[in-house]
């Protein structure tokens, strides 16, 4: 009697939001996890002071209440945005700064002698930070920004807060108007199941393309 | 007399409570071969690092080329040395480390044109060029594609050797660049520096544990204990006849651990 | 100048609605198509204001009046019952949908429930409602203690919950109910309408403070189309009374006590 | 909307009921975590690969899906096939279950870094494999773990307002209780986000000190 | 004749595609030290791993004590070892690590009395005071309360031997004890095995790359290369008239590196 099949596209709908989510959050949480990562070794205090305020205070506070905040508070402040917008700007600063901390501790876990080597060929601060550093941290950190990327795509679950039609909230409703409970929420497990294995194999497959003739480097 | 190419005056250097130099002074000449020796923890590393610009100073002065080091004269007075001046007095100064410290995610050609290009300027084909004459003065022109995880430690540590050559340094610091080889390896680094030591009028510096080439290699060896030079002399008048107890007592024990000296 | 809300609302062709996950207020389609009283209603007289378009969203209840003042939405249309304290939070339209409150409970009504004080006497009854609606408020005036009114995230859990035996009766407007009970077809279930005391309440069409000028063209056609008959035709197919909104007032429900 | 400092006051004591109901959820969860965690950690070591592999698939679903679609699962669908729990023992189940993935994880962890020259030495001092694990292995992996489970104690105490969609009066719920009761959001919602923001902060200062106190084992 | 202490026959071992070990057979007689060299990657370690039961053989025997070690005889068929068999034999062995491998968390004493009053049921003050004997012995009783991270290496070391002189095994194995040490602390691990080889009448096998120990140290001279014993002798032989042009150009190598023989 349900029309099961239009449900479940209902349901696909909401998918495609959480993807949407999912990719637009990684990218504004990979560019703040960089920023506020490498601000917090700045050499200049202010740089620091403002990096560690974003990542404690991001970290510190739930997803639930800045998602409330960016949705309903900043249009009191004249900044209104749309669920989409609030929804990424909400994971995205949320998740960059767990990413932050990644960044900062991959760009440590790089020898002191690396450094020390770049100092004896006379390299630059700068320099010595793309060319050599870097390229290394990148490998230590990219299976941890996988597992991040996950962290986001369950949470993009939460944004059915700010009423934003993704894979939980299509559930819920297909849920309210089937009066099924089991079909919809299994559905969306699999398929959210289905899209952390598809991120964590895309990791997996570039840390490999990464890490090629790479075996002096801790992986 | 010419100008010496180092001058170190009084230079002192802690670590939290622990005085690492002690006032320690020392000169080394335009194409000088030293060697530092003396027991684990003497403060041998500390001072090559301190040339390299690893460490700072505590105090006292030090003069490379004529030039302070660690202080601009600024209007006659001497302020402390900022990044910009430390630059340029470090492209007189190449290091090679213990453990090599090869860039890992560089091809073995890559490492050695790497700081040519980016430092000097070096446009890529003219740094290839003489990053293969170089890796051919070390035998390794073969390798140039590899990546340092496929090299054997003495192979890599050959591969250093020629990154620092690539800037041209006046000067050259060698801190127990055979430590960590296995014993076969170690003749094939060695090699190489003989080579240098008679090819080039470069001063050059290395701290060692192997007596035998400390011997063969320096014009001078500096015997270090405490942070301070206890004795310093001609190879033959240190390793043969030694005055200071302390100079006697470990050469004995390093006999008797099997070396040869 | 007090017409530049409705004037921006044409200009750019559509009012932004909020509409809850709840039928039959609201019904969602299989094709993803937004339905039901609430949102024809607020469809039709849009047109007729020369707006074009309704875009509605569905919101969880306690998002709606946020949204509503931080400017997500223009209008929430959702069931959203008129009192007086909500009255001071939003303007409201004329009365929109009206319902009573009923409760749903086992098969025989093993406790024996007619009123909201009759859960309040015994002591080991739970009753679930929407949180912040009108029936959590009701219960609780009623003197059921806090701990017993269970808040359920939406009516499909409330009748789960009752199901499993979790909550004794759980209370939802009469319509809602039935519709709920109709979903799932469970013989073992009872519908007990209306709640005896529990005043029969309307909802409106509610709209940001400041946007009265708004609000009141809204009510002029509201006005037309009851006279005309055309709004009890659209509503009474899903089951809700025209007469019932008819009968009152927005005055009247807004300051009642 | 303004600030109004006697709403707050007057809301307060409903909002440390919640607080009080949040950290009842976060310890008792923690618990099961670290148990579970433990248990999946030495089941994925089990030479029994049916058990390891089984184990390790079921985990990995466990982590790829949102805690609160599995919330609703274990309190809506469960009932179907006669498992009927309290929402707050749901609730804690759900969490526990959820971040016992995550602390299996850092178990695993704690134990590969013992070094294997432990486990050579252990065999080579003849000590038998339970004597191993007691004497050698679990004193050395544990400490250095410590931080790190409790940095997920801390992530769990921020996913609590999930609880609200099984009905567990927590603060996220109680605040939108009182919120909803008396239209006033900010004051709520800002409250929650300040509670939030003083036990992390707290927290992290205490997961400092375990850093410093447990991080690392002289060797 | 008596019985060989060690006999392995014909073993071998692959790591992966890997050979290590190629059928390689040998005997050790009772209170017998033997010396293992040869070039790094030569399977020096992996024998001593596998008398120790830590790595698992591929094919071939090994008796020790007359008994086999990774078989057991039942009703005249030999099955494969089961563990309580191994832990039976592996009170005959001991071993001592390159790195030591001291438990960190446990002071010098614990260290030490630990395996003695878990595996035997020692109790424990005849444990300590054993324990006490043997620190003595390596010139380390005033250190028995102190952690392992507050001792130098070669002090590290010796703790290291005094745990597995706990046990009282029949065969004691020493993997490059000396190599992580820094050359002054060489000589005091170096004085406790001589002691060991002159007061007790164990058999000890010892892999190194110090000649010259190996030689004053040892009765016979094992040379290995890839995963064979290319020759073998009495110390004088090997190390001033080696037969193999193979051992003639590593020890020719070693020499050049600098070390005694
Ligand atoms: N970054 C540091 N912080 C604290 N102490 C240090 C540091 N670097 C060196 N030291 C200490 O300074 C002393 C001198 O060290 P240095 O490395 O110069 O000795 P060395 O003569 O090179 O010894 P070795 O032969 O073992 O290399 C040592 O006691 C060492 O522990
Ligand atoms: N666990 C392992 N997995 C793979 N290869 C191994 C393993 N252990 C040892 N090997 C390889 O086996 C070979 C022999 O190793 P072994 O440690 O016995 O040599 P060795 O003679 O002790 O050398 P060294 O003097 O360097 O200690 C080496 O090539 C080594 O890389
Ligand atoms: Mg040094
Ligand atoms: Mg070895």
């Amino acid at each position: 009697m349900t029309q099961w099949p239009g449900y479940f596209g209902l349901i696909l709908q909401g998918a495609l939001v959480t993807i949407e989510l999912t990719l637009m959050g990684s990218v504004l949480a990979l560019i703040m996890a960089f920023l506020a990562g490498m601000g917090r070794l700045s050499r200049f205090f202010v740089v620091r002071a403002i990096a560690t305020t974003y990542i404690e205070f991001f970290r510190g506070t739930s997803i639930f209440v800045q998602l409330f905040w960016a949705y309903f508070v900043l249009p009191f402040a004249g900044l209104s945005l749309t669920p989409l917008q609030a929804g990424v700007l909400a994971l995205g600063l949320n998740v960059g700064a767990y990413g932050a901390e990644v960044v900062r501790g991959a760009i440590l876990s790089v020898g002191r002698e690396q450094y020390e080597a770049c100092t004896a060929l006379n390299l630059g601060r700068w320099q010595g930070m793309r060319h050599v550093i870097l390229p290394q941290a990148l490998l230590v950190m990219l299976p941890t920004f996988g597992n991040n990327a996950i962290e986001l795509l369950k949470a993009t679950s939460v944004v059915s807060l700010i009423s934003l039609a993704d894979l939980t909230f299509q559930a819920q409703v297909v849920r309210s108007q089937t009066g099924s409970t089991l079909t919809p929420f299994l559905s969306a497990m699999v398929i959210y199941f289905s899209l952390a294995l598809i991120i964590s194999w895309g990791v997996r497959t570039l840390e490999r393309r990464m890490a090629r003739g790479l075996d002096g480097v801790r992986v | 007399m010419p100008t010496p190419t180092i001058k170190v005056d009084a230079i002192s250097k802690s670590f939290g409570a622990f005085k690492v130099l002690d006032g320690l002074s020392m000169q080394v000449m335009p194409g000088e071969k030293l060697a530092l020796i003396g027991p684990s923890g003497s403060g041998k590393t500390t001072i090559l690092r301190i040339l390299m610009t690893l460490e700072k100073i505590d105090g006292g002065h030090i003069e490379v080329d004529g030039e302070q080091l660690y202080h601009m004269e600024r209007n006659g007075q001497l302020l402390p040395a900022n990044e910009r001046h430390l630059a340029k007095m470090r492209q007189k100064i190449g290091m090679v480390f213990q453990l090599f410290n090869l860039f890992p995610h560089k091809c073995v050609m890559d490492n050695v044109t790497l700081a040519p290009m980016l430092t000097k300027g070096v446009a890529r084909a003219a740094a290839e060029k003489r990053a293969m004459e170089l890796l051919d003065m070390v035998g390794l022109a073969d390798k140039a594609k590899a990546m340092p995880a496929q090299l054997s430690g003495g192979q890599k540590q050959r591969v250093a050797i020629a990154r620092a050559l690539a800037l041209s340094p006046k000067i050259m610091l060698f801190d127990e660049v055979t430590s960590a080889l296995d014993p076969e390896l170690v003749e094939e680094v060695l090699n190489v520096m003989r080579k240098l030591a008679a090819e080039t009028d470069m001063t050059m510096l290395l701290v060692t544990h192997e007596m035998g080439f400390a011997h063969d290699f320096a014009d001078r060896v500096l015997f270090f204990d405490r942070g301070r030079i206890v004795e310093e002399g001609k190879p033959d008048e240190i390793f043969r006849h030694p005055k200071q107890e302390r100079t006697q007592s470990f050469l004995k024990k390093i006999i008797a651990a099997g070396h040869r000296i | 100048a007090d017409d530049s809300k409705l004037e921006k609302l044409k200009s750019q062709g559509f009012a932004r609605l909020a509409i809850a996950n709840e039928p039959p207020y609201t019904a969602v389609a299989a094709d993803g198509k937004v339905s039901g009283a609430a949102p024809d209603v607020a469809r039709e007289i849009f047109k007729r204001l020369g707006v074009a378009d309704v875009v509605a969203s569905i919101s969880e209840y306690g998002a709606m009046i946020p949204g509503l003042q931080a400017g997500r939405f223009d209008v929430v249309t959702a069931g959203l019952f008129m009192k007086p304290e909500r009255c001071a939070a939003v303007v409201y339209s004329e009365p929109v949908l009206c319902d009573a409150e009923a409760l749903l409970v086992k098969k025989g009504n093993p406790k024996g429930f007619k009123s909201y004080e009759d859960i309040a006497k015994d002591t080991s009854a739970t009753v679930g409602a929407p949180g912040g609606g009108t029936e959590e408020k009701l219960a609780l005036n009623a003197g059921v203690p806090r701990d017993r009114v269970i808040v359920v995230p939406d009516g499909q859990s409330g009748l789960k919950m009752v199901q499993d035996g979790r909550i004794d009766a759980y209370s939802l407007p009469v319509l809602s109910i039935n519709d709920l009970l109709k979903k799932a077809s469970d013989p073992n279930l009872e519908v007990i309408a209306p709640v005896v005391g529990a005043p029969v309440y309307c909802d409106g069409a509610a709209f940001k403070k400041g946007d009265e000028a708004l609000r009141d063209a809204y009510d002029v056609e509201l006005a037309k189309m009851k006279k005309s008959g055309e709004f009890a035709k659209i509503i009474e197919p899903y089951g809700f009374s025209a007469a019932a909104a008819m009968s009152t007032t927005r005055e009247k429900l807004c300051t009642a006590k | 909307m303004d600030w109004d400092w006697d709403f707050v006051r007057q809301i307060m004591p409903v909002l440390l009921q919640g607080v009080k109901i949040t950290i009842l959820a976060t310890v008792l969860g923690s618990i099961l975590a670290a148990i579970v965690g433990l248990g999946i950690a030495l089941a994925r070591r089990s030479s029994n690969r049916l058990v390891s592999l089984g184990v390790g698939w079921f985990a990995e679903f466990i982590r790829g899906t949102p805690l609160l679609v599995q919330l609703y699962f274990i309190f809506y669908v469960l009932p179907d096939i006669g498992i009927l729990l309290p929402p707050l023992v749901a609730g804690v189940i759900g969490l526990g279950l959820h971040y016992g993935t995550y602390t299996a994880e850092v178990y695993r962890a704690g134990i590969d870094n013992v070094p294997r020259g432990q486990w050579e030495a252990a065999k080579a001092c003849n000590l038998s494999g339970r004597h191993t694990w007691t004497h050698i292995i679990l004193p050395q992996a544990i400490p250095p773990m410590i931080p790190a489970l409790a940095n997920y104690f801390i992530a769990m105490f921020k996913e609590t307002p999930l609880l609200s969609a099984i009905t567990v009066l927590e603060l996220m719920n109680q605040a939108k209780s009182v919120a909803n009761t008396y239209y006033r959001y900010i004051e709520p919602i800002t409250l929650v986000g300040a509670f939030f923001l003083v036990i992390s902060l707290c927290s992290v200062m205490l997961l400092r000190w375990l850093e410093h106190r447990y991080g690392r084992i002289e060797r």
